[in-house]
């Protein structure tokens, strides 16, 4: 007997509701347990599930909920488990799991600790609800609410943490803190509900065309029902906007650097290995309807490629530790988006894999180095940090080649495939994707020179001496999760290495696989492109470090900048939006003070009335004379006119 | 019959003009008379004996002597001078009166008998005392008894009007009531002009001169 | 044996009943008797929910004017009058607590009860009229009795649009009932005696004045930013007038059965109006620096996309728009609430205060969460309304749900952007330390709170009651 | 005979007169006067149209109208009175007290 | 030959008792106390109404049609009378402050009613005239009775445009009598009621006729451009003479028109279309006008002005719907404006009344008439569940039905300037004040309580069940035979 879906996201769930209401019940670091328990339940759960799975997806249908769909119907609250989403509910709970074990310690001094886990707990029930749901509407929920959750995350320190100090500088900066973070997560929220709109419009526009949200439902009905290909396409690109949105992509990115003001783990949870995918999981979710609509899915492959470029070209002078991983998750979602948008769906999900597995690492070994340096992350203060804590350098080491795709680790297999998709479908994206995995070897590689090698620069600013490594609660998942970025590459090794595409035919059993045309010999020139130019833009990078040039990447300010995207946003949209608002909230009350002031004035009218009224009775004799002459002088008149 | 009511007319309208035009009060009486014994007369031609004397023994008797009383006893002869408040009064006096008796024209020429004339004249009697006094005593002796009652009203209204009543006390509280009294001699207020503005800042004092605390 | 029928006539007529009797009990019980009456009140809705709503009570009332009694409470009008009742209880339960010596404050929500209750469940247009004005007369009171200064002109502007509206419904009820011929003034005869012809679209389009400025409608709006910014800081009026937003239910309720072709043939014009008023009220939402204010435009965007699903005649829409409009009492309502504790706390209804959540950490996290629950996060009641007025607007018309679309955005921007310069950031220096909830204070804002959670996510119950109701009322439209 | 008509007609030009006479006229008294005139061509048309009818309605009904006259006259002479004993004044425009 | 005049006093009942009260203030006056007095003419209105009950249904009639008790005369009779009620009952506590307690107030206060009585009662022209008069020269002596500068002129004006208006009038009925030759309201619509009967050409007559008629009217009711005389002498009189001029005297004139249009020129041609011009000008200037006025005496000045329009539209109705409308209409009218006029009788220092800014914080002072002050208004402006809101309906009903729709939704719109208007005082009574009181503290007396409880009362009761009296004045029988037999 199977474990029921719903436990999934239930087990979370109760952990949030339990935290949220009674978090006095939870001393001490217990609630941090019990989440982290509950976490691992829901893995266990999920891993059953994976086990126990059939050919056939497993659906279950718990309640109706939104009104009238399908066919009269109420649409329903139901889970639905195929190889995708058992997938992805692993990955969810799996490095959820670590993540959380993780936290206890990393927020072990934090007031709101046990807050923090209710919401770290709210969000992989959201996560786990998105990826289960078996209707578009009910992914929204998860869609939904991963957005609150990763709201309320990344403005979770929303007063700063030094605004309660009692020095003044310190307040200053802590104040100062606060409105970055809660812009930070509003900004979040924002510009992920753009994107909402198009997912919601694209479920719409599908609703309107197949009378179903239900993705069952929908994948066979879309071979059944014959509509317009210019209404699936738009269904599609507005699906894709919903997309962009969630994972951060062009033009929707500019709130995910900025979500790095949210606790590490939640920077390593929600905006590298889960959240952010959650894009690539829709798309691929929607396979059936891309493949109807060549069109967007060329869409997505240039959002993707273009993307890819543009976080990594912005990654290349951040002086933030986690904002060089975020514009780096940028630029890999963007390979992801490539991915399925050249329908290599399995690529890309096996990317998402893997890059779950080595960004997850990286975040959190820039956490633990955070941590050791009191809350220092600018990279410049770094230096030589192998020397005081030489597990989570090694554990750094193995994120940054996996990352760069050296082979064996994990990154060189997943990056390599999208790699190959594209160059059979779009060369030019091909080499798009070939310069950013340069680049991005060459930003990794200043990050981990940066940090970890070289001389130790911050003492002096930090005020931390001798940085301390990680405790074990923070190795345990550094080591589990540098395992996976080092071993994860095996499940999937392509035919031309001797590999049986295990993780694949897996997936293929959900989503169809694209058929492999390239001859043996241009995918060992493609993997061996490849894999140089990870090698060159780590070489590029260690030549910097030795010329001690590392400090300044390549670019300048029109990289630190992120390519002033954020400036022309808000150029173009926060301020005129808020003017809009403002000579808005004027009109409307001058509209109304117009009209008020018409009727309490009321001067020219009022005027007229009291010299009408005048206090002399002949005046108003007047106006009875007068009344009388026109009602007589009208009737004779009509009279005459009327001939009599 | 035609010369007569020509004759009539144009004297009844004549009066007419003088009383509103002359600008000595005890001539536009005077024209007012005119009007009224022409009216008899127009009366008389039309049949209606007892009301041409009525109307010369009660309206230009009786009514108009009290007028001319009134006149006189008021010193209202003197025509008042000095800009007229109103503006264009004249202008749209005169405007009024033309469309109205030009309306009333176009309404009159437009008449037309229900029965010959010379046939009804004939079942009116003559307007002799004693068929209107029978048409008073049967057709009209409920208008008849209620114009009793109209009169009545005339003679208590001007008793009370002329020689206003003393008002009862009301069994209002003893410093009510004081305060309640009005005061000696500021009933009367000479002048005339505008005494409400004088006093508008002092609100215990309105302009019936009541002094409240 | 006791007549069911009679129910609703007993719920309405109940917090009357308590109202008048405030006046005579003796100060210290007042609270409790007002409380006793509120909740007798939602006991006997909740009793009408659990035998499955109440049948058509008619009764003559004015047989020489063919105006009829008649109280019906089942279906939508049902899920409104639980919310109703549900809403004045949390609001005479933080007048109890709030207000100095609330006597009279309790008695006029217990009054305008009654009033919306009536406006409810009556089922003869007349009988509507009657108590859509009568609810117009505590909520004035209330205003003028515990305004701030400025109450005045609020209180003439809200009055005079109310009744500019409601005057012309009268004139457009009086031609529904001669020119259809019917012999009297209730629903079910009014239905067999369709106005038709252009005569109907003039009719509608009065009737469709009245509800405008009650739902209310752009450019009939004006008065509503008014009413609530001075209207007493606790909120407790604020929350009657939100509830007092019935122009969506009168236009469900009366205006498409009565005038289908005229709905039908406006339905472009008014759907454009409705999306445009639920993006321009979200804009100035945006903009604005009171509280009160703020809640008034959100309320307002909140009706917009009410007006889209009923102007829309699609069967989803509809549903929506009808659970939209019953459950966004709920959280607007609280919202009122919450803000009127701020204000009790800070003395402030300013958006820019910052840093509330440091000391009150659990008024914050509600006010966030009913805020969630404003702009429509899934898994709150407001998203199944939001959503389904949306997706049914897009099958009518894709552009005006795309601009209606955009609101959801512009919602996120303006409560995010007040709750965030209010609760989060830093507690300027020498800022008012801030106590966090007492007592009841958890109810007022956890109740709504949960109803709106769980209503998200288990609609069923809610559906059940309206669903039959719109499928029938939209019939009459011959399946569009 | 003469045309009624005619006698409808003089009456309306009188009835214009005196329409005119309440409008100029600033005196209370002679403002009064003209409205006699009015009132005379009221009766002038009532007894015309009682000939042209043939009826003595018309001429009982001009008996009640100048008893109503009269009473009238009674009643309003007596507020030109009261008013002159306080004001000293029948000028009517000097009432002007209330407005607006 | 003689013939024998029709004489039956049992239809005379009702007025003869209001006379013996008006002539025992007459002449007792000289030997008891005004008071009493009162007290007497209390108990023969109510004799006067019971007489009035007791004619319902016969259908009397007598002096050759002349006189018609029908039940239109009684309704609308018993209307008065209890407007005449509520006025004694109020003057018995603010004639001496008003300074006019003497018997003769009560002598003329009870010939007005009598001249009301007749106009309703009357079955032809000469007859409303004669009542009409009598209400007019009573209406003039009792507004200037009071011995202050304000009352006379309000009286001279009042007295002035009055007699013009008489005339008017009185000119009007000429015409009508030239067109039909009769002044019998059954007479002259027999006439009317198929053209064929009167000679064709007479019609402009007959039109002209009924149009001075109308004009002669509208200056009794007031309406645009013949009111101006009202806010004058409504505010200058003395507040209970107001109270009776703006009740009593307006229904009476009300009635005569009824009788007049709704009776015997009912089929006539014309008017109604002058009517409705009227009816709208004075819709919007009274409205307009009331909204700009500052002093609450005042105010209910024009709103008697804007009434005046609603009122009028119940004319353009039906004879079945607006008369039965007009005489739902005018009791709440009566019953309303009397509670409100005689709270501001009771409370006013001087009887220029109050301002509106005075009185803020009313409530606080005098609960109990500030809250029947509310309710009065609240009616007034029409909002349920008062009385005001059905007769406004049925106003609007009456003129909608007989196709003046425009003119209905012209209503609806000046009704929000009537709410404005009503409004700010009534909401003003319950803002918190801490200015010392400007009102008479000692106003709040047994008669004048039970006056606006009445009002109030009435409101309140014909609001939630009009049928209490709509019941009565629904039957359209009695209002197709308003012209009489």
């Amino acid at each position: 007997m199977l474990p029921l879906l719903y436990l999934l996201p239930l087990l979370p769930l109760i952990g949030f509701a339990l935290l949220m209401v009674f978090p006095r019940l939870f001393p001490g670091k217990s609630g941090g347990w019990l989440a982290t328990g509950l976490i691992g339940a829901a893995f266990v759960v999920a891993v059953l599930r994976y086990l126990g799975q059939g050919d056939t997806p497993a659906q279950e249908t718990l309640w109706t909920w939104l009104p009238n769909m399908a066919l009269n119907a109420n649409l329903s609250v139901g889970f639905y488990l195929d190889q995708l989403s058992a997938l992805m509910a692993l990955i969810i709970t799996g490095i959820g799991f670590l993540i959380h074990l993780y936290s206890i310690s990393y927020m072990g001094h934090d007031a709101r600790f046990t807050r923090f886990f209710a919401f770290l707990n709210f969000f992989v029930a959201m996560m786990l609800i998105l990826v289960l749901a078996d209707s578009y509407p009910l992914m929204f929920v998860g869609w939904e609410g991963v957005g609150t959750a990763s709201y309320l995350l990344i403005g979770f320190w929303f007063s700063g943490r030094g605004s309660e100090s009692s020095d003044k500088d310190l307040r200053a900066a802590g104040e100062q803190e606060g409105v970055n973070n809660s812009n930070a997560a509003r900004k979040a929220f924002i510009m992920n509900r753009i994107g909402d709109l198009g997912f919601m419009l694209g479920m719409f526009l599908l609703y309107k065309l197949y009378g179903t949200l239900s993705i069952p439902e929908l994948a066979t009905r879309v071979e059944g029902v014959n509509v317009a290909t210019a209404g699936v396409e738009l269904a599609c690109l507005f699906l894709l906007v919903g997309a962009i949105g969630k994972s951060g992509q062009l033009p929707l990115t500019t709130w995910l650097p900025d979500a790095m003001a949210g606790p590490t783990p939640v920077s390593a949870l929600i905006h590298a290995a889960t959240m952010v995918t959650a894009g690539v999981y829709l798309i691929t979710r929607s396979h059936f309807l891309y493949e109807l609509a060549p069109n967007a899915s060329l869409w997505v492959a240039w959002v993707g490629g273009l993307t890819a470029l543009y976080g990594a070209l912005a990654a290349l002078n951040q002086h933030d530790i986690k904002k060089i991983l975020a514009f780096s998750t940028v630029s890999q979602l963007g390979y992801m988006f490539l991915a399925v948008g050249v329908g290599a769906y399995s690529a890309g999900v096996f990317h998402l894999l893997s890059h779950a597995f080595f960004k997850a690492l990286l975040f959190l070994a820039a956490g633990a180095v955070i941590h050791a340096l009191h809350n220092e992350q600018d990279v410049r203060r770094m230096g030589g940090m192998r020397k005081f804590m030489p597990f989570t350098h090694i554990v750094s080491a193995v994120g940054v080649l996996a990352i760069s795709g050296i082979p064996i680790w994990s990154g060189f297999f997943s990056k390599d495939a999208i790699l190959a998709a594209a160059f059979e479908t779009q060369p030019l994206l091909y080499l798009i994707g070939l310069i950013v995995a340069l680049l991005t070897a060459f930003y990794m590689g200043r990050w981990y020179f940066l940090v970890w090698r070289g001389q130790y620069r911050g003492a002096e600013a930090t005020g931390v001496a001798h940085p301390h490594e990680a405790d074990t609660i923070t190795k345990i998942p550094l080591g589990i999760l540098a395992a996976g970025a080092t071993l994860i590459g095996f499940l999937n090794i392509p035919t031309f290495l001797g590999g049986g595409h295990a993780f694949d035919s897996y997936l293929g059993r959900a989503i169809p696989q694209e058929a492999h045309e390239i001859l043996p010999s241009t995918e060992w020139s493609l993997t061996i492109f490849a894999v140089l130019a990870g090698v060159v833009g780590l070489g590029w990078a260690y030549l910097q470090h030795r010329a001690k040039k590392l400090d300044n990447g390549p670019l300048g300010q029109f990289s630190s900048s992120a390519l002033y995207l954020d400036n022309v946003y808000d150029g173009l949209v926060a301020a005129p939006s808020r003017g809009i608002a403002g000579a808005l909230d004027t009109v409307d009350r001058g509209t109304d003070g117009l009209i008020g002031s018409i009727a309490s004035n009321a001067a020219a009218p009022g005027g007229l009335f009291t010299l009408w009224q005048s206090g002399f009775v002949r005046a108003y004799a007047v106006s009875m004379l007068l009344g009388t002459a026109a009602i007589i002088g009208y009737w004779a008149l009509k009279m005459v006119g009327s001939g009599a | 019959m035609m010369i007569a009511f020509i004759l009539l007319g144009a004297l009844t309208l004549v009066g007419g003009v003088i009383t509103i035009a002359a600008r000595n009060a005890v001539h536009a009486a005077l024209g007012l008379v005119g009007t009224l014994i022409s009216v008899a007369g127009l009366f008389a031609t039309l049949n209606a004996s007892f009301l041409a004397a009525t109307q010369v023994i009660v309206y230009a008797g009786a009514i108009m002597v009290l007028f001319l009383f009134v006149i006189m006893l008021l010193n209202a002869n003197q025509p008042i001078s000095g800009r007229d408040p109103i503006p264009f009064v004249r202008e749209l006096a005169g405007l009024g009166g033309v469309v109205l008796a030009g309306a009333f024209t176009i309404l009159a020429v437009s008449y037309k008998d229900p029965r010959p004339v010379a046939e009804a004249t004939l079942a009116l009697g003559g307007g002799s005392a004693s068929v209107i006094g029978e048409t008073l005593l049967t057709r009209f002796l409920l208008p008849f008894e209620a114009v009793s009652i109209l009169l009545l009203v005339a003679i208590v209204g001007a008793v009370a009007l002329v020689q206003r009543p003393v008002p009862q006390p009301d069994d209002v509280p003893d410093s009510e009531a004081e305060l309640l009294t009005p005061p000696v001699g500021s009933a009367i207020s000479r002048g005339g002009s505008q005494p409400v503005l004088q006093h508008q800042s002092l609100q215990h004092r309105n302009d019936e001169g009541e002094v409240r605390a | 044996m006791f007549d069911p029928q009679w129910l609703p006539t007993i719920m309405i007529f109940l917090p009357l009943l308590g109202s008048l009797l405030l006046f005579l009990a003796p100060n210290r019980w007042r609270d409790e008797l007002a409380g006793f009456v509120a909740v007798l009140t939602l006991g006997l809705g909740l009793m009408i929910w659990y035998t499955g709503g109440s049948g058509l009570l008619g009764l003559n009332w004015i047989p020489a004017l063919g105006i009829t009694y008649s109280v019906e409470l089942s279906g939508v009008s049902l899920a409104l009058a639980l919310v109703t009742a549900f809403m004045s209880f949390i609001a005479v339960l933080y007048a109890a607590r709030r207000i100095p010596n609330p006597g009279t404050m309790l008695a006029l929500i217990l009054a305008m009860e009654t009033g919306l209750l009536g406006i409810f469940a009556a089922r003869d247009l007349i009988l509507f009229y009657v108590f859509f004005e009568d609810a117009l007369l505590p909520s004035l009171l209330m205003l003028a009795i515990y305004g701030k200064a400025h109450r005045m002109r609020a209180l003439v502007k809200f009055a005079a649009y109310t009744l500019f509206g409601s005057l012309l419904m009268l004139v457009s009820i009086i031609g529904v009932r001669y020119l259809g011929g019917s012999p009297t003034f209730a629903l079910v005869d009014l239905k067999q005696n369709l106005v038709t012809g252009p005569a109907q679209t003039w009719l509608y389009l009065g009737f469709l004045t009245a509800m405008a400025v009650k739902l209310p409608l752009w450019p009939l709006h004006a008065w509503l930013p008014d009413f609530h910014e001075q209207n007493h800081d606790s909120g407790v009026p604020d929350v009657m007038g939100t509830l007092y937003k019935v122009g969506g239910y009168g236009l469900f309720t009366f205006a498409i059965p009565l005038f289908p072709d005229a709905s039908l043939e406006l339905r472009p014009i008014l759907m454009g109006l409705a999306a445009f008023t639920a993006l321009y009220s979200a804009w100035v939402a945006f903009g604005q620096k009171d509280w009160k204010r703020l809640l008034a435009y959100a309320g307002l965007s909140h009706m917009g996309f009410v007006a889209l699903g009923v102007f829309s005649l699609n069967e989803t829409a509809v549903i929506g728009a009808m659970y939209l409009l019953a459950f966004q009492n709920l959280y607007t309502g609280a919202l009122f609430l919450s803000v009127g504790m701020v204000q009790e706390r800070i003395g402030s209804l300013d958006t820019r205060v910052g840093g509330l959540m440091t000391g009150a950490g659990a008024l914050g996290g509600m006010t966030m969460a009913l805020w969630f629950a404003s702009i429509a996060v899934p898994g709150m009641a407001g998203f199944i309304g939001e959503f389904s007025v949306l997706l049914g607007a897009y099958q009518v018309s894709p552009w005006v749900a795309f601009a209606a679309g955009l609101t959801t955005i512009a919602a996120a921007a303006y409560a995010l952007t007040a709750f965030q310069t209010t609760f989060w950031q830093a507690r300027p220096l020498g800022g008012i330390a801030v106590r966090d909830l007492v007592h009841t204070e958890w109810l007022i804002l956890g109740l709504p709170l949960v109803i709106a959670i769980f209503f998200g996510v288990y609609s069923a119950p809610a559906l059940n009651l309206m669903q039959p109701a719109v499928k029938s009322v939209l019939a009459a439209l011959g399946g569009s | 005979m003469v045309p009624t008509s005619y006698y409808i007609a003089l009456s309306g030009i009188l009835f214009a007169l005196g329409m005119i006479g309440v409008l100029t006229r600033r005196t209370a008294i002679m403002v009064f006067l003209s409205v006699e005139l009015m009132l005379n061509a009221a009766n002038i048309a009532l007894v015309a149209f009682a000939r042209s009818w043939g009826d003595l309605t018309g001429q009982t009904a001009v008996f009640i109208v100048m008893t109503l006259a009269a009473a009238e006259v009674a009643i309003g002479l007596a507020i030109i009175v009261a008013i002159f004993r306080k004001r000293e004044t029948t000028n009517v425009d000097d009432l002007a007290a209330m407005k607006g | 030959m003689l013939q024998a005049p029709d004489v039956a006093l049992l239809p005379l009942l009702p007025i003869l008792l209001v006379l013996a009260g008006a002539l025992l203030s007459t002449l007792l006056g000289f030997w008891v106390s005004r008071r009493t007095l009162t007290v007497i003419n209390i108990v023969t209105v109510i004799l006067s109404g019971a007489g009035m009950i007791f004619l319902w249904n016969q259908g009397l009639s007598s002096f050759a049609g002349g006189l018609q008790a029908d039940n239109a005369a009684i309704l609308l009779g018993l209307t008065i009378l209890v407007g005449t009620l509520m006025t004694l009952l109020v003057s018995l506590d603010t004639a001496w402050r008003a300074r006019v307690s003497f018997p003769e107030f009560d002598a003329m206060l009870m010939y007005a009613v009598t001249g009301c009585l007749l106009i309703v009662f009357s079955g032809d022209l000469i007859v409303m005239l004669i009542g009409l008069e009598i209400m007019s020269l009573s209406g003039y002596v009792l507004a200037t009775l009071q011995d202050s500068r304000r009352a006379e002129e309000s009286g001279l004006k009042y007295f002035l445009l009055g007699a013009a208006g008489s005339a008017i009038l009185i000119y009007g009925i000429a015409f009508v009598y030239g067109a039909t030759g009769s002044l019998n309201y059954a007479a002259i619509a027999a006439k009317v009621g198929s053209v064929s009967n009167l000679t064709p050409e007479n019609t402009g007559i007959l039109v002209g006729g009924s149009l001075l008629l109308l004009a002669g009217f509208a200056f009794k009711i007031a309406l645009v451009p013949f009111h101006q005389w009202t806010p004058d002498v409504y505010s200058g009189a003395p507040t209970t003479v107001s109270l009776f001029l703006s009740t009593v005297v307006k229904v009476a004139a009300f009635a005569g028109m009824l009788r007049v249009f709704g009776g015997a020129l009912a089929d006539a041609p014309g008017w109604a279309g002058v009517l409705q011009i009227l009816t709208a000008a004075t819709l919007i200037i009274g409205n307009t006008a009331a909204l700009l006025q500052l002093n609450f005496k005042r105010m209910m000045a024009y709103s008697a002005v804007a009434h005046t329009g609603f009122l009028a539209m119940c004319l353009l109705g039906t004879q079945a719907l607006g008369g039965a409308a007009l005489g739902y209409y005018l009791l709440v009218y009566t019953l309303m404006t009397a509670a409100a006029l005689a709270v501001v009788a009771a409370l006013q220092r001087t009887e220029t009344g109050f301002e509106i800014n005075d009185m803020r914080g009313l409530y606080y002072r005098h609960p109990g008439y500030a809250i029947a002050l509310s309710v009065c208004l609240a009616s007034l402006a029409g909002l349920p569940p008062f009385a005001g809101f059905f007769g406004k309906y049925l106003a609007f009903q009456a003129a909608f039905q007989n196709g003046y729709v425009w003119l209905s939704v012209l209503a609806a719109v000046t009704s929000v300037a009537a709410l404005v208007y009503y409004l700010r005082p009534a909401m003003l009574m319950f803002m918190p004040d801490r200015t010392p009181a400007k009102e008479y503290t000692r106003g709040e007396r047994f008669p004048t309580t039970l006056t606006i409880g009445l009002g109030v009362a009435g409101v309140t009761v014909l609001g939630i069940l009009p049928n209490v009296w709509y019941g009565w004045v629904a039957n359209p029988a009695i209002w197709q035979l308003l012209a009489g037999r």
